[in-house]
């Protein structure tokens, strides 16, 4: 334990923390959305977020051939690079996402088969898919060039601000704001709510369901594409289970904020960020998923709703 | 004056903004059949599930034999002799009829998995009870024949009979009917109806939730009737039959009078 | 536009819960299945909507078999249901209901306004509370809101489940009264009630349900003292 | 599709009890013949390409059946998804590693603290979370079996990275040697353990302990309606299940000698969960089945060995759509008699 960590570096932890968290919001939203219209959780989604991160690097090295050195890009090569990457990242796991849906859960849900049937076919979609990135990849890590400077642009009470970290925030952010305006304002966003409120009565209102579904997993998935992206273009390396860990914070954070709720998962995304930054700092940083695991126990027995359930009624995806 | 077996007193009970059950006031005595109806939405499952502990009042509290059930576990209370059906049929689909029935008398059993282990002498005596008192209460339904089938290989009228014998056998002193002639023809309420009446004369008490004026009118005690979630009348059936509120609850009144 | 249900048969997992109905509604007439509980009424309008699925029989509407059509798409021909009970979305502002009930519309924008105007006109209520969440409103309100939801779709044919249910008498006087000045505004309505009293007043044609089959047809007004009725609900040896 | 255990279960109670008994009998020294089928020249197909027919026959197919069947009364018995089942092994594999190594313990009496550790585990996870809906359940599994990997890797009682090597092997057993040279002895001591796994779940399944696993499984807000107490019974469901999964991480570790913590990560768990899938959730023969093939045929063919996971997945995801119950089913049947009744 070394509390003496935290006075020296408090910023430069919250903004790394802000940082994860959101990437976790952005990871979460893919659980939350497919929550919202299933009520189930979609447990591939971990490997949906592993997909992408290798599509970056697919993208990055393969595509636009940029060499593996810690030269950064400038320009118009930085630009066209991340914005066609982040695209990239997206389809990819927006388009696994939907698969996912069709291949474990749609004729199950069709057939009406109880929910750990379609339970064991998601965690089965997901196994397929890191297995074959593992092979695929001769289960070595998988590298991506930088794309960002990582220089500083000022101080702040001792934080580095450098130019990528406040990219991520700010993307992360504008993206997650973005579906919050898309669900709460457009006319399929309130379909998405109007579903995960009932089912029978959206039928009525002439909503077609498969479809809805199917919108809620792309949606979902599109997101977690973004979040791979960033994690990329911060962290750098991927590997065929870089999902695991990843996906069970998220997931923690979605539960943390009130599953289905879409306010709760920005809530609980950086407060988990937060936590797990400054535990690491704190008791070393191989005791991180164990932190997380911990609050999530805690959580799910204290306020088995989250910390924002009672907001679930209202702003339920 | 009668013993009350279940009191519930000022039972309120609201889902958002819908009072579901506002203020009710109403009791069982002990050996009667008491029959709960009303229009749809008027409470009386709710009724139903704020006894058996599925869920907690807003407000009110239930007496079961001079005590309160307040914050019991849904076992417990069934432990103290309260058992149920339920109007979507609900057996235990992939379990024998004879499996069924068993599985609610174990409530009262004491023996446990080291004793089911190693077959110690209470837990096998326990069993073969429990066998045979099943067997009984199958035979009382008039379905014993059933014994060894699935339940949800039951033709419906059976798996109805059979939910009536599985909430017999955790050996209740109140008995709660959710709609149990749902679905009969008329020859199946008949045999229903005397079959009900056995189960009274055998000690038990019923308070059954039925749409079925004929049947209720055929049986009951005393009935009560529910509308808008309050109590508007509870009396002997031919006069809540004629009494102008119920008909006005059921039939509406005309508009001019309103 | 004429709705017509031909030998209708619909099992609700081992019941049968509707056992061979056949009626009729002819373009702007207010049509009541009227009839006890269990009796089959709101499965009849479920299967109409296409909530559940047909055995055998056929529902035709303006001459065709629409039985396999699934239920989003009935909305898109002209037939809009109202929900039994408390069917809204909770979650949602009254307004944001009210524009889930033109979902799937052609003209969606521009009749919004026109529509909204409309429903505010019938339910002046729903207007003061436009940003209110549904889940908040009385029982009375609910109710308001699921029908004018219903009508926002400009149905050709409205189903109407229990109108009255779970409201106080002078609701349920007042929702009758603006089902009747819906139909006049052309809207066929097939209407299933339990409160026989309104509903025969209101409307043209009944017919009463008995345990999934149809045991009588007659006109409103020549069945509100007919005994049947009364048998229906109350059994028999009342009075 | 048939249903072969109908089938099977046909038979059984067509017979009287004297061939009921000779049948068991037979079928057992069949099995416990088994090891010596990969001695004969016809039959040297079953050595696999990296390990001896003998060998495999105890590991993976005699401890995956073991495993599978435990977990079976967790995921096919109670409803309960546990995800973390791995953790459970892990904790009796490193049990017997640190204690044999490090006190003067040997692997038998090693055996009942082993169980006893993984059962309190099970019991201290699932007071707080069995009270959790199914997929929070499994969330939460996963993540124990998880910590479980981490702490394990972050200690230095368990050796870190590098594992615990050099353990012994257990004493004779009347007389039979247990070591390297005679897996056979192993295969014996296995099958004995599943056999005892086996009887205890048929026992308690056509009692009282069984009825209230399969009443939670069905139906749960019934069950407690019932009179059930259903925590109760999915604690000792999950506790019972753990303390095999405990004793088979014991018989692991003494067999294979040196253990570290790559071989307890998740995909043991989900390895276990489609043997119990694949074979039939809920039904023993099912789960043995399951298994048994599970464990070998990756085995058997090399291409498979290092796509093993990937098949897994594959099998759960085409097993839920096509056969949701697997391959041999939990009973779909009624007695014989029941139903010669319904079609007279």
């Amino acid at each position: 334990m070394n509390f003496s960590v935290v006075g020296g570096q408090f910023w430069s932890l919250m903004l790394s923390g802000l940082m994860l968290g959101l990437i976790y919001v952005l990871i979460s939203l893919g659980y939350t959305m497919v929550y919202g219209v299933l009520r189930l959780i979609n447990f591939a989604n971990s490997e949906i977020f592993m997909v992408a991160t290798f599509a970056a690097v697919w993208a990055e090295t393969g595509l636009f051939h940029h060499p593996i050195t810690s030269q950064p890009l400038h320009g118009f090569k930085l630009f066209y690079t991340f914005v066609a990457t982040l695209i990239i990242c997206m389809l990819a796991s927006g388009l696994t996402a939907v698969v996912v849906e069709v291949v474990a859960y749609r004729r199950l849900r069709a057939r009406g088969t109880n929910r750990l049937a379609s339970l064991i076919s998601a965690i089965g979609a997901s196994i397929v898919l890191s297995e074959s990135a593992r092979i695929l990849s001769h289960s070595r890590p998988q590298q991506s060039p930088r794309l960002l400077e990582k220089t500083s642009l000022g101080e702040f009470g001792g934080a580095n601000l450098r130019v990528d970290t406040i990219l991520v925030v700010v993307s992360a952010l504008l993206l997650f704001f973005a579906v919050d305006r898309f669900v709460n304002k457009t006319r399929l966003g309130k379909a998405l709510r109007a579903v995960s409120m009932s089912e029978e009565n959206s039928k009525l209102m002439g909503i077609n369901l498969n479809r809805v579904i199917s919108i809620a997993f792309l949606i979902g998935g599109l997101l977690t594409g973004a979040a791979a992206f960033f994690f990329m273009t911060e962290y750098e390396s991927t590997k065929y289970n870089v999902g695991f860990n990843l996906g069970l914070a998220a997931f923690t954070a979605a539960v943390l904020g009130g599953i289905g709720n879409l306010r709760g998962a920005l809530y609980g995304g950086i407060a988990l960020g937060l936590v797990e930054e400054f535990a690491a700092a704190v008791i070393g940083s191989q005791w991180k998923s164990v932190t997380v695991f911990v609050i999530l126990v805690l959580v799910l027995l204290v306020k088995p709703n989250g910390l924002f359930g009672e907001a679930i009624q209202q702003s339920r995806v | 004056m009668s013993e009350k077996l279940i009191e519930l007193n000022n039972v309120t009970m609201q889902f958002g903004g819908v009072r579901a059950l506002d203020e009710v006031n109403l009791h069982v005595n002990k050996g009667e059949i008491c029959a709960l109806i009303g229009p749809n939405g008027a409470g009386k499952t709710t009724i139903f599930n704020v006894i058996t502990g599925v869920y907690q009042l807003t407000s009110g509290s239930i007496s079961f034999q001079g005590s309160d059930l307040k914050g019991l576990k849904r076992n417990i209370i069934t432990k103290r002799g309260i058992a149920r059906t339920f109007q979507n049929v609900r057996l235990f689909g992939d379990m024998t009829a004879l499996e069924n029935v068993i599985t609610a008398s174990d409530v009262h059993k004491k023996s446990g998995l080291l004793g089911a282990l190693f077959g110690t002498p209470r837990s096998r005596r326990e069993e073969r009870e429990s066998k045979a008192r099943a067997h009984e209460l199958l035979e009382f339904l008039g379905i014993d024949h059933r014994a060894d089938q699935l339940g949800k290989n039951l033709p419906y009228g059976d798996q109805r009979r059979l939910e009536i014998a599985r909430a017999l056998g955790t050996e209740p002193k109140l008995l709660l009917l959710d709609e149990p002639a749902a679905g009969f023809n008329p020859a199946e309420k008949k045999a229903l109806a005397e079959t009900i009446l056995k189960i009274r004369d055998r000690g038990y008490t019923v308070l059954l939730i039925e749409h079925d004026m004929s049947l209720i009118m055929g049986i009951s005690d005393r009935v009560i009737v529910l509308d808008f979630g309050q109590k508007i009348a509870d009396d002997l059936p031919r006069n809540v039959q004629n009494d102008p509120k119920v008909i006005a609850a059921y039939l509406g009144v005309p508009a001019d009078a309103s | 536009m004429r709705l017509e249900i031909k030998d209708l048969r619909v099992h609700y997992g081992k019941i049968e819960a509707i056992k061979g109905i056949s009626f009729v509604v002819n373009e702007g007439e207010i049509v009541t299945l009227i009839g006890a509980n269990g009796a089959g009424k709101t499965t009849t309008l479920k299967t109409i909507s296409g909530l559940r699925k047909v055995s055998s029989g056929q529902i035709l509407f303006d001459g065709e078999d629409i039985s396999n059509v699934p239920a989003h798409e009935r909305v898109d021909l002209g037939i809009s249901q109202s929900p039994e009970g408390r069917g809204i979305f909770p979650g949602m502002t009254v307004l944001e209901n009210l524009e889930m009930g033109k979902y799937n519309r052609k003209n969606r924008k521009i009749e919004m306004n026109e529509d909204l105007e409309m429903v505010y006109g019938l339910f002046p209520r729903l207007k003061e509370r436009a940003f209110q969440a549904g889940g908040t409103l009385s029982g009375g309100e609910q109710q308001m809101l699921a029908i004018g939801r219903s009508l926002m779709a400009r149905p050709k044919v409205l189903l109407l489940d229990e109108p009255s249910m779970g409201l106080a008498p002078q609701m349920i006087a007042n929702i009758f009264r603006i089902i009747t000045q819906i139909n006049k505004q052309g809207v066929t309505i097939l209407l299933v009630e339990q409160n026989a009293q309104q509903a025969l007043q209101r409307a043209h044609r009944a017919y009463i349900l008995e345990t999934g089959n149809v045991v009588k047809e007659a006109k409103a007004a020549d069945l509100l003292n007919d005994p049947a009725v009364r048998e229906a609900y109350l059994g028999t040896g009342a009075h | 599709m048939i249903n072969l255990r109908d089938k099977g279960a046909d038979l059984w109670e067509g017979w009287n009890r004297p061939k009921r008994i000779t049948f068991v009998f037979a079928l057992l020294v069949v099995i416990s013949l088994l090891p010596f089928a990969g001695n004969f020249s016809f039959s040297s197909f079953l050595n696999t390409p990296s390990a001896s027919y003998q060998d495999v026959l105890v590991y993976p197919i005699g401890m995956f059946i073991l495993m599978a069947l435990g977990l079976n009364i967790v995921v096919g018995k109670s409803g309960l998804l546990d995800l973390g089942y791995v953790a459970f092994f892990a904790i009796g594999a490193y049990t017997d590693a640190i204690l044999t190594t490090k006190t003067h313990l040997n692997t038998w009496q090693v055996m009942p603290i082993g169980i006893a550790l993984a059962m309190l585990s099970g019991v201290l996870l699932g007071l707080p979370t069995l009270r959790l809906r199914g997929d929070y359940l499994a969330i939460v599994t996963l993540g124990f079996g998880e910590i479980v990997r981490i702490v394990i890797l972050n200690s230095s009682i368990t050796g870190g990275t590098n594992g615990v090597a050099s353990i012994p092997n257990p004493p004779s057993v009347l007389g039979q040697k247990l070591d390297l040279n005679h897996s056979v002895n192993f295969f014996w001591i296995v099958l004995v353990m599943i056999l005892l796994v086996i009887w205890m779940i048929r026992r308690f399944t056509v009692r009282r302990p069984g009825r209230a696993w399969e009443a939670i499984r069905q139906d749960e807000d019934v069950a407690i309606l019932m009179g059930v107490p259903i925590l109760r019974y999915k604690i000792w469901s999950f506790s019972i299940g753990a303390a095999i999964g405990g004793a088979a991480g014991v018989i692991f570790a003494a067999k294979v000698l040196v253990i570290a913590p790559d071989m307890f990560t998740f995909n043991v768990s989900v390895l276990i969960l489609s043997c119990v899938v694949f074979g039939g959730m809920g039904n023993i023969w099912g789960v043995v089945f399951g298994a048994t093939m599970l464990a070998y045929v990756p085995q058997r063919i090399r291409f498979i060995t290092n796509a093993r996971e990937l098949v897994f997945g594959l099998v759960l995801i085409i097993v839920m759509n096509l056969r949701p119950d697997g391959i041999l089913p939990r009973k779909k049947r009624e007695k014989l008699s029941a139903r010669k009744e319904k079609s007279a």
